[in-house]
């Protein structure tokens, strides 16, 4: 492709202005779309590292009276 | 017989099971899409002929219909999933009619706004109350309700529900409104935008069309599953799984 | 965490044939996080249970899963011996929340006479000694948004003595109320149970009842 | 033992529905906002649009079906607010009654008091853009079935944000796909009349979605609020 037929593949005939803003719409959005659950799961991910470091510092501190239950579901029947 | 259906279709609805199904998947999905729809735009904008009535901008339909198509097939997507997760109550239906709505919201939007540009230059106006663009707007808007009803609950799984209810409610509306824009329009004589004209396709046009149609179609599962696979993160933040997920990105 | 502390109660269900309410390993979960349970209980006729835990224990959403206005995450829930579903123990269940369901721009006649009507019934003369039986004659026909907090509570008290339910749900019955009021609970729970009905009863304090020792569930955080 | 008297469903009915009659009375002032709102946005077009009587004319129909309609959207947010706050709602919830019923019943209560008064005003509203008086009978027409649907369709989505915070503003998003349909119908009615057509077809359609709503919405609503109060 020379250089004239690919300056009149951008003009389109004369319809760039109708032709390029829909096909740059069609990327620009789907870009966004596809980067914006990128972004969340970076946070999201981030969010649990910082919740276990937390949690971790709060074991850490209450290890001293030694045995303190998992965190969990491990309920069970106590009687009086 | 169709016991074994249950079974691994049960397997797959485990969120880290799916996680991990999703996050193989994904790559392959969104590199076919990439490949297909760079194919499509190379027989759309360079080998297909110029319409010797058009011109050019009739161009623009290889994008458009497509993305059209794409917006009433997810609404059907999402509307299956939340008719799921309302009877079933699985967690995995819920996430991926949540996960559906912004991606359809997006090709809505794309529809919207390239059939608004060919509008522009058939008729020399953005917009047209055609009884197609109107039922694409009011698309669009439930598709925005349910976002954001689903944004408006704290908890995450009641949002879910709550918007696939209002889901339903719209796929019901949908036919609705556009019998009765059909109606209106017949009643004021409004004009009708035909991208594809009653003429048959040359197929030179056809297929760059159709390749479209499948990178669109995979541009959505691979979307769909990122989208996914970051909602079932947060919904399952306090499991093991996603822990050990959050640990091992740290040090990869 | 919890820990379900059950006392020995009076009566086995065993020995009562089909309990009116039991649950099974019934729990409930937000966001992953435990609110309470597995929790295993029965609920013969005649008997009262009592549901103790601090703040934020569970003991309201224990409540609304009782109700049948909240699915447990785990666990099942019996009604007479058949799976517990909201419409199928209606009628034979009153509820007093947090929020007592009353209008506060209707008197406490009006708000009774609702309650009589919604349940079916015509027939309002009940209303009269109802109000009197939790003390508050002379004030039918204020508007509830003037009475205090406690008389308000005995209004939804008075919806007690006028609807015909076997199991009462009472979350937090005692809140709000002053010494003869909480005296009045306990009357008009013993009546109930003397009358072949039983109690759910939540409370973060210590309940004195007569009639008997209660069963107890204590829910921790 | 307890005896257990089965549930008269009439007498449940006429106390909801008067015990609702009855609160709105006590809190008429609330109940003329709408009406209130009506009339300025009406009287707003005329001071956009210019004093001519032959525009006016032709707008009539629409703005007025449209003005009743956000009207109704503003007291739309208040139908089962209350009921959720002082804990009404979890008594009908839980009395014997279907649950649907009970919510028609409000429904239908709330459609009294708020768009009833609306109706009423609605030949004051049209006088104003000088509809021509012949077509004021089909205006009320439509109205007294585009807005018991719009009630209905309401009813739903307030059932669905029952959960969440006050939100008037989503309420409008989600209304709008929804009365869409509605307005087109009534409005094609109204222009037909005005025209000297036929106008009978959109009218019956009316009707014909009303029958439908009348069935099924209070169901999803019902439906709607289970889903949206269970948290």
């Amino acid at each position: 492709m020379n250089g004239a037929s690919l300056s009149s593949f951008f003009a389109m005939g004369g319809y760039a202005v109708y032709v390029w803003p829909a096909y740059g719409v069609f990327i620009i959005v789907l870009l966004m779309d596809w980067l914006a659950p990128q972004f969340r799961r970076r946070r999201v991910l981030r969010e649990v590292r910082s919740r276990m470091a937390r949690q971790d510092g709060r074991k850490a501190r209450a290890s001293a009276p030694a045995s303190l239950e998992e965190e969990g579901r491990g309920e069970g029947l106590r009687l009086p | 017989m169709a016991n074994w259906i249950p079974l691994w279709l049960h397997k797959l609805s485990s969120p880290p099971v799916f996680y991990r199904f999703a996050g193989s998947l994904r790559p392959w999905a969104i590199t076919l899409a990439v490949l297909l729809g760079v194919i499509a735009l190379y027989g759309g904008l360079v080998l297909a002929p110029s319409d010797y009535q058009q011109g050019n901008d009739y161009r623009i339909i290889f994008i458009h219909v497509p993305c059209a198509w794409m917006s009433l097939f997810i609404y059907g997507v999402m509307g299956v999933a939340a008719f799921i997760a309302l009877v079933w109550r699985i967690k995995l239906a819920e996430v991926i009619a949540m996960a559906s709505a912004p991606i359809g919201a997006a090709f809505t939007f794309i529809t919207l706004v390239t059939g608004s540009l060919w509008g522009e230059r058939m008729w020399g106006t953005w917009w047209t109350w055609d009884a197609r663009l109107t039922s694409e707007l009011v698309l669009l808007f439930l598709y925005l309700g349910v976002i954001a009803l689903y944004h408006s609950f704290e908890d995450r799984r009641q949002g879910a529900r709550t918007a696939a209810f209002l889901a339903l409610i719209g796929i019901i509306n949908v036919p609705i409104v556009h019998f009765s824009v059909n109606w209106w329009n017949t009643l004021h004589q409004g004009s009708t935008i035909r991208l594809l004209g009653p003429s048959t396709i040359a197929t030179s046009m056809l297929w760059p069309l159709l390749t479209m149609m499948a990178a669109t179609k995979l541009y959505y599962i691979a979307s769909l599953f990122g989208r996914a696979r970051v909602d079932l993160l947060t919904l399952e933040s306090g499991k093991d799984w996603v822990r050990q997920i959050a640990q091992n990105e740290v040090r990869g | 965490m919890n820990t379900v502390a059950s006392a020995p109660s009076l009566d086995t269900p065993a020995q009562r044939g089909a309990p009116l309410l039991e649950a099974r390993a019934l729990a409930f979960y937000r966001q992953d996080e435990a609110v309470f349970g597995p929790l295993d209980f029965s609920l013969t006729a005649s008997e009262l249970m009592l549901i103790e835990g601090d703040n934020g224990s569970g003991k309201t959403t224990l409540m609304r899963i009782l109700t049948g206005l909240l699915r447990p995450e785990e666990g099942e829930l019996f009604w007479r011996g058949e799976r517990l579903t909201w419409d199928r123990c209606s009628g034979e269940v009153v509820f007093l929340g947090h929020q007592l369901g009353l209008k506060a721009e209707l008197s406490a006649r009006e708000n009774l006479a609702f309650t009589i009507g919604l349940h079916g019934h015509r027939n309002q003369s009940g209303i009269e000694q109802a109000l009197t039986q939790v003390g508050l004659s002379g004030l039918e026909d204020e508007p509830v948004r003037k009475l205090s907090a406690g008389q308000k509570k005995r209004v939804a008290l008075a919806r007690l003595l006028l609807v015909p339910a076997i199991l009462w749900l009472l979350d937090e019955p005692y809140a709000n109320l002053d010494r003869a009021g909480i005296e009045l609970v306990d009357v008009l729970l013993e009546a109930h149970i003397a009358h072949g009905g039983s109690a759910l009863v939540t409370s973060h304090g210590a309940v004195q009842f007569h009639g008997g020792e209660p069963q107890r569930i204590h829910l921790h955080d | 033992m307890i005896e257990t008297r089965r549930p008269g469903l009439a007498h449940a009915c006429a106390a909801v529905l008067r015990r609702d009659l009855t609160l709105a009375w006590r809190l008429r002032g609330d109940m003329v906002l709408p009406v209130l709102y009506a009339l300025i946005v009406t009287s707003l077009f005329p001071f956009a649009l210019g004093p001519e009587n032959a525009l006016l004319r032709r707008i009539a129909g629409g703005v007025v079906l449209v003005t009743i309609l956000l009207a109704m959207l503003l007291a739309m947010d208040a139908m089962f607010r209350s009921d959720i706050e002082d804990g009404s709602l979890e008594q009908l919830m839980l009395a014997p009654q279907p649950l649907a019923v009970m919510l028609g019943m409000k429904i239908l209560a709330h459609w009294l008091a708020t768009a009833l008064p609306l109706i009423v005003v609605a030949p004051l509203l049209a006088g104003m853009l000088h509809l021509p008086a012949t077509v004021i009978p089909v205006l009320l027409a439509a109205l007294l079935l585009a807005t018991p649907l719009l009630s209905l369709l309401g009813g739903i989505l307030v059932a669905l944000t029952a959960g969440t915070r006050r939100s008037g503003m989503l309420l409008a998003l989600m209304l709008l796909p929804l009365c869409v349909p509605v307005v087109i119908f009534a409005a094609g009615a109204l222009a037909a009349a005005q025209e000297g057509l036929p106008w009978i077809a959109p009218i019956a359609w009316l009707g014909a979605a009303l029958v439908l709503a009348v069935v099924l919405a209070p169901l999803a609503c019902a439906a709607a609020l289970r889903i949206a109060l269970d948290s």
